[in-house]
């Protein structure tokens, strides 16, 4: 009973920690870098759903749509004005300046929409529904299944459309693919898009499952992190299996221990692979690791 | 009066020039994404204050928030030899969360969140640094010892040898040079004047919490180097100086109360994108730094 | 000497610029870096000539007041809602002729909760700007960080909100007019134990306030002879309880006694009961934040939990009335608080007949101001003891609650 | 006396065979030419031996001792230095701070007196990235020199190099000889091999097919 119950718990934070950790890792597997500001689109994802749902009453699916062409957008415009002028800088300039537009957005929202909690109005909170000995409400059911869902989405555009395609083949040797005529930049703005278009989509549902904040997107996005090193960075279905892995694993980890190391379990774990296991699990190549 | 606030801003320069320029050697010369250095500056403060505040000299603790915090610098330095560009970000990032999480949790030791108030300002063999003037010479005169100390080292055999394993490690290997060490040691020297300049800020401050020494307080040290130039010392210096008073001026627009805070962070936000993009290598780099990319070999 | 020098310099100039190019392009830099010092002394000159209350016992003009907040970062919420309760107080006694014939102007700097902004922001404010009268509301870090600054630029530091039981100790010039959480921690662990609940669990959030009322709660709550279940702490960005309230649900508590910010406790009710956890719930003075009942419905119906405000007078629905008339919504957490703070400083102002902080540390003492936040009398550390009361949600509203 | 000497070595690089069972000695003194197409082994061969690559199986002696079990610093610093085929200077260091790098705690009128030599006095505060690949390699050269190696492995020092530096770098290495320095060289110009080589190894697809 215990035990399934954790496995739920882990299970619907894998599940949120999935669609921000999979940008993550097609945007890292494209241009090696690390995108601290993918949080803080999850974060705007969530609040032009709360726009299109709060403000225009409109059915939250109308606005879980506005917020993945939004998060597409900015994803395009974040690419445009932080990532690009950069491009053959050090990593840290790089990162500096994801940071930037990360401090940035958070304040923007904060500007806009004040620092008072928000949520979607989903109606009156009820007890889950319980089975085979575990409770889940229905909330944390769509949840799990449109997270699914995008990951098969997710796979779909990676192998079966010619993006896709180009897609892997600049994340694999850029040069090489310039040299066959692949239009790198282009595909580094699709992989944005459709990255940050997740980010934003998981940014929805979990202001769904909790409330909108204009921090909302930082520990998750830190945790997806964790994910990808976890699942072998620059791999999707790694970056998949690495959510769950430390959904489950905080989960079920604060069950023995104090639960004040709830992040610190994330990190401990992520310390362990890199020291260990530093490709990952599904990753392939010895990366960035010492020979 | 004025003179207090200009004071006060001098002694956070002298602080944060510390820290800035330890971080430098770390990340700039050594080619080492550190993501973690708050946790030494934590490290160090809160070692300095628990002896202090059990009763032992100044001196002892400041010089124990040194050789603590390297202690550490040497673990962290462990998967520093053996991660590159990111991943080693990433794992500094995490080493730095778990001080934090251990700092609050631990609250037997460090009061956990409650922080500790009340730190005595320093005595060293008589002299009483309780005034800002005096508080400013004292900060001052440490920050100069860690600038002529990092400015010997990096003139010497050591510092060449860290700015080649900079450009390439396996040329370096093959003159001889041990990698790991030479990078152990710059973790530990770097880590050593972090804590240093931990109990600097601890003294000074008066109270610490774990909510000081945390991910942003990183974010701004790498700020402070990236703009003064990735392996210039000076750099560090200058990158401190302009990130210590970029806000300042910024207190002066006058805005309602619900938009100044955050237009204050854009504005903030801003000014670093437009710097960083416009010049790249910061205002006193002049070199180009392969060596931490993480190239894929 | 010379010698010396020359040594120095051969070491260190020649070597720091040996094989470098850019040397002159260095040298202009750093000087340009010592011109910016000055053009920021300059300006904080400049600035302070133009700050007012160069004369403070002068009539006329205006006086300026620096006000502290939290504007950014973890606690912005209550910064917003204070800063906005100010600008409220602020507009009515300017209608009204100002403090002393002169018009109030309110200096905003923010402390942006985290102890090191918040000794930058005291020291703009008392320093530079040369503001002598400073309202502080915001977290325990920058309260213990900024008040010894303050104390030193003898400057009034009137702290309208603040937890920390330790500022009682802060200095001459410190006074606080909400009671501390030592106060608060006691009187909610009173109703739990009068209640006849004897297991509670305690979930706090894992900062200064967190930690503190949920100390004294536990220390209380064992010295009455009741039990505390399990505590457990949590960070304040979770946004996900599950797993500790499935430890909390397996040690069966009849209670549950959770410190958090608003949106932990909306989250923390809504998976409890989705858990389908089962137990009075106990809160803190964060609680009472209108978001939390909208969202959460018929759910937090009947919690309890300490506050600051005397809800029932007609001070306080004159402010709550202002407030919906002005801003088109409820008044946010510590709004009256923040109302109260003018007013008291308005107070002591006139009772003193002076805006001279040596003479108001000593005249503050004597006054006695009934407002929002019920009865403002100071005693010899400057402290009020304004009792907490004791609210719960009744129908939705937040009224006084009342045993049996 | 035997200077270097491989017995068995054997490298694969995925299923590719890159060295397979390379054994040779080379005298004190002695010059060995290495020859053989692209892809044949000739550089894994020289990293095998400094460690920048380890060989999967084989033993490498240096003056008798065994030294393939050393981390590639110790073997340097047993005074093996080599010449890279590319990047083998620190393009963003000065042309003096690339020989003070290699010469641990030797004055510097100690490596003034070395890039005389190979006629880089005049750029010693110049960015070595600012040097023509063929300055770049005698930089390299003055680098072996200010360490004092014994073994000096040079990998196609010639390659891309003008006619004038040419003669230059010829001219060290045949100064490097007459200063008794044991030196593998791969080149594939045979004439040049002739001039300055005592033996001669030719290798393909990463096997010894031709000794001279």
């Amino acid at each position: 009973m215990v035990l399934e119950q954790l496995a739920v718990n882990g299970i619907i934070a894998g599940s949120e920690y999935a669609l921000l950790a999979i940008g993550l890792t097609l945007i890292y597997g494209i241009l090696r870098l690390i995108h601290f500001a993918h949080g803080e689109v999850a974060m705007v994802g969530a609040y032009s759903a709360f726009v299109v749902s709060v403000v225009f009453g409109l059915p939250l699916i109308a606005g879980f749509f506005v917020a993945i062409a939004a998060g597409a957008l900015l994803g395009i415009a974040v690419n445009r004005i932080a990532f690009r002028p950069v491009r053959k800088q050090h990593i840290l300039i790089g990162l500096i300046t994801a940071i930037a537009v990360s401090i940035l957005l958070q304040n923007a929202i904060a500007l806009f929409f004040g620092n008072d909690i928000k949520t979607y109005n989903l109606g009156a909170v009820e007890k889950g529904i319980e089975v085979f000995g575990f409770i889940i409400t229905k909330t944390q059911i769509v949840i799990v299944f449109t997270a699914v869902a995008l990951m098969l989405l997710t796979w779909a555009f990676i192998k079966k459309t010619k993006i896709g395609q180009q897609v892997r083949a600049v994340a694999d040797n850029r040069e090489l693919a310039e040299s066959i005529g692949i239009d790198s930049e282009k595909v580094i703005a699709c992989t944005f898009a459709f990255g940050s278009a997740l980010a934003a989509a998981g940014g929805v549902l979990i202001a769904a499952e909790t409330n909108l904040a204009p921090m909302m997107g930082l520990m998750p996005n830190i945790k997806a992190f964790a994910a990808i090193i976890v699942g072998g960075i620059g791999s999707i279905p790694g970056a998949i299996f690495g959510s769950y892995f430390i959904g489950l694993a905080e989960n079920i980890g604060i069950w023995f221990l104090p639960s004040g190391y709830k992040d610190a379990i994330a990190f401990f774990i992520l310390v362990i692979f890199l020291l260990f296991m530093p490709t990952g699990i599904f990753g392939k190549k010895k990366e960035g690791i010492e020979q | 009066m004025i003179e207090a606030y200009i004071l006060h801003l001098l002694i956070f320069i002298c602080i944060y020039a510390i820290l800035s320029m330890s971080l430098n050697l770390i990340t700039g010369y050594a080619g080492m994404l550190n993501l973690g250095h708050a946790a030494f500056f934590g490290i160090g403060a809160y070692a300095s204050v628990l002896i202090v505040m059990a009763g032992f000299p100044f001196w002892l603790g400041f010089i124990a928030a040194g050789a603590i915090a390297a202690f550490f610098g040497l673990l962290l330095s462990v998967p520093a030899l053996r991660l590159r560009g990111d991943f080693l970000a990433i794992a500094t990032l995490a080493f730095g969360e778990i001080i934090r999480s251990i700092l609050v949790n631990w609250t037997e030791f460090t009061r956990g969140p409650l922080g500790i108030p009340g730190i005595p300002k320093p005595e060293i063999f008589g002299i009483a640094f309780d005034s800002l003037w005096m508080y400013f010479i004292l900060a001052f005169i440490i920050a100069a010892v860690a600038y002529f100390v990092l400015r010997h080292l990096l003139n010497s055999n050591f510092g060449i040898a860290l700015k080649a394993i900079r450009e390439n490690e396996s040329v370096a290997a093959s003159l001889g040079k041990n990698v790991n060490l030479l990078k152990m040691q710059a973790f530990v020297v770097g880590a050593f004047f972090a804590g240093l300049a931990g109990s600097l800020f601890a003294h000074y401050i008066t109270f610490i919490d774990p909510g000081t020494f945390v991910l942003g307080e990183t974010i701004l040290m790498l700020l402070m180097v990236a703009l003064g130039g990735m392996g210039s010392l000076e750099g560090s210096i200058l990158g401190a100086i302009i990130l210590i008073l970029l806000p300042e001026p910024l207190r002066f627009i006058g805005l309602p109360s619900a938009v100044v805070g955050p237009l204050r962070q854009i504005i903030y936000a801003a000014i670093l994108i437009v710097l960083v993009i416009k010049k790249p290598r910061g205002l006193l780099g002049t070199q180009w730094f392969g060596g931490i990319v993480s190239d894929s070999n | 000497m010379k010698k010396v020098l020359l040594i120095l310099k051969n070491k260190y100039f020649y070597r720091l610029t040996r094989g470098d190019e850019k040397v002159n392009r260095r040298i202009i830099l750093i000087s340009a870096a010592v011109i910016a010092v000055g053009l920021v002394v300059f300006f904080g000159l400049n600035q302070m000539g133009l700050a007012g209350l160069s004369a403070p016992e002068g009539a006329g003009g205006t006086v300026k007041i620096g006000i502290m907040l939290p504007l950014t970062g973890d606690a912005a919420l209550y910064g917003e809602s204070i800063g906005t309760s100010l600008e409220l107080a602020k507009e009515e006694i300017n209608a009204e002729g100002g403090i002393l014939g002169r018009e109030v102007e309110l200096v905003l700097e923010d402390s942006a909760c985290n102890a090191n902004e918040g000794v930058k922001a005291i020291n703009s404010l008392v320093n530079l700007k040369g503001l002598k009268l400073i309202i502080a509301a915001e977290c325990s870090g920058p309260s213990l960080t900024a008040a010894p600054v303050a104390e030193d630029a003898k400057a009034l530091y009137l702290v309208a909100v603040a937890s920390n039981p330790d500022i009682k100790y802060a200095g001459d010039y410190v006074f606080r007019i909400a009671p501390s959480d030592a106060q608060q921690g006691k009187d909610i662990a009173q109703i739990v134990y009068d209640g006849g609940f004897r297991n509670t669990a305690v979930l706090f959030m894992d900062n200064a306030y967190g930690e503190g009322i949920a100390g004294v709660f536990m220390e209380e709550i064992g010295r009455l002879g009741g039990k505390v279940a399990i505590k457990q702490r949590f960070n304040q960005d979770d946004s996900d309880f599950r797993t500790q309230l499935l430890k909390t649900k397996e040690t069966g508590p009849d209670s549950l006694f959770v410190v958090g910010y608003p949106q932990a406790y909306q989250l923390i009710i809504k998976q409890m009961y989705e858990l389908g956890l089962n137990a009075q719930i106990f809160a803190g003075d964060t609680f009472k934040e209108a978001s939390i009942v909208e969202a959460l419905g018929d759910k937090v119906e009947g919690a309890i939990f300490s506050a600051y405000a005397e809800s029932n007078s007609e001070e306080f629905r004159r402010f709550k009335e202002a407030y919906r008339k002005k801003y088109g919504k409820e008044y946010g957490p510590y709004g009256d608080y923040g109302y109260d703070s003018l007013y008291v400083l308005k107070a002591g102002i006139e009772y003193a007949k002076s805006f001279d902080p040596e003479v108001l540390k000593e005249k503050l003492y004597g006054v006695e101001y009934r407002g929002v936040t019920g009865l403002t009398k100071f005693d010899s550390y400057g402290e009020v003891d304004k009792p907490f009361g004791i609210m719960t949600v009744k129908d939705g509203m937040f009224v006084p609650y009342e045993a049996g | 006396m035997i200077a270097i000497e491989l017995k068995g070595i054997s490298k694969k690089f995925g299923g590719v065979t890159a060295l397979d069972n390379v054994s040779f000695k080379l005298e004190k003194g002695k010059t060995l030419g290495l020859v053989g197409g692209n892809g044949s082994g000739k550089t894994t061969l020289l990293n095998s031996i400094t460690k920048m690559v380890a060989p999967d199986r084989g033993e490498v002696y240096f003056k008798g001792k065994r030294i393939d079990k050393l981390p590639a610093y110790r073997i340097a610093r047993l005074g093996i230095g080599r010449i890279f085929q590319t990047g083998g200077v620190f393009k963003n260091m000065t042309v003096l701070e690339n020989l003070l790098v290699a010469s641990d705690g030797k004055r510097e009128n100690e490596a003034e007196r070395i890039l005389k030599e190979v006629a880089l006095l005049e750029k010693k505060g110049k960015k070595a990235a600012t040097l023509s690949g063929g300055q770049q390699r005698l930089l390299e050269f003055g680098r072996v020199m200010v360490r004092n190696d014994e073994l000096i492995l040079l990998d196609e020092p010639f390659a891309g190099v003008s006619a004038e530096n040419s003669r230059k770098i010829e001219s060290v290495i045949k100064k490097l000889q007459e200063e008794g320095k044991t030196i593998i060289l791969i080149e594939h110009d045979s004439a040049r091999i002739k001039r300055l080589c005592n033996q001669i190894i030719e290798l393909e697809k990463g096997s010894i097919i031709r000794r001279e």
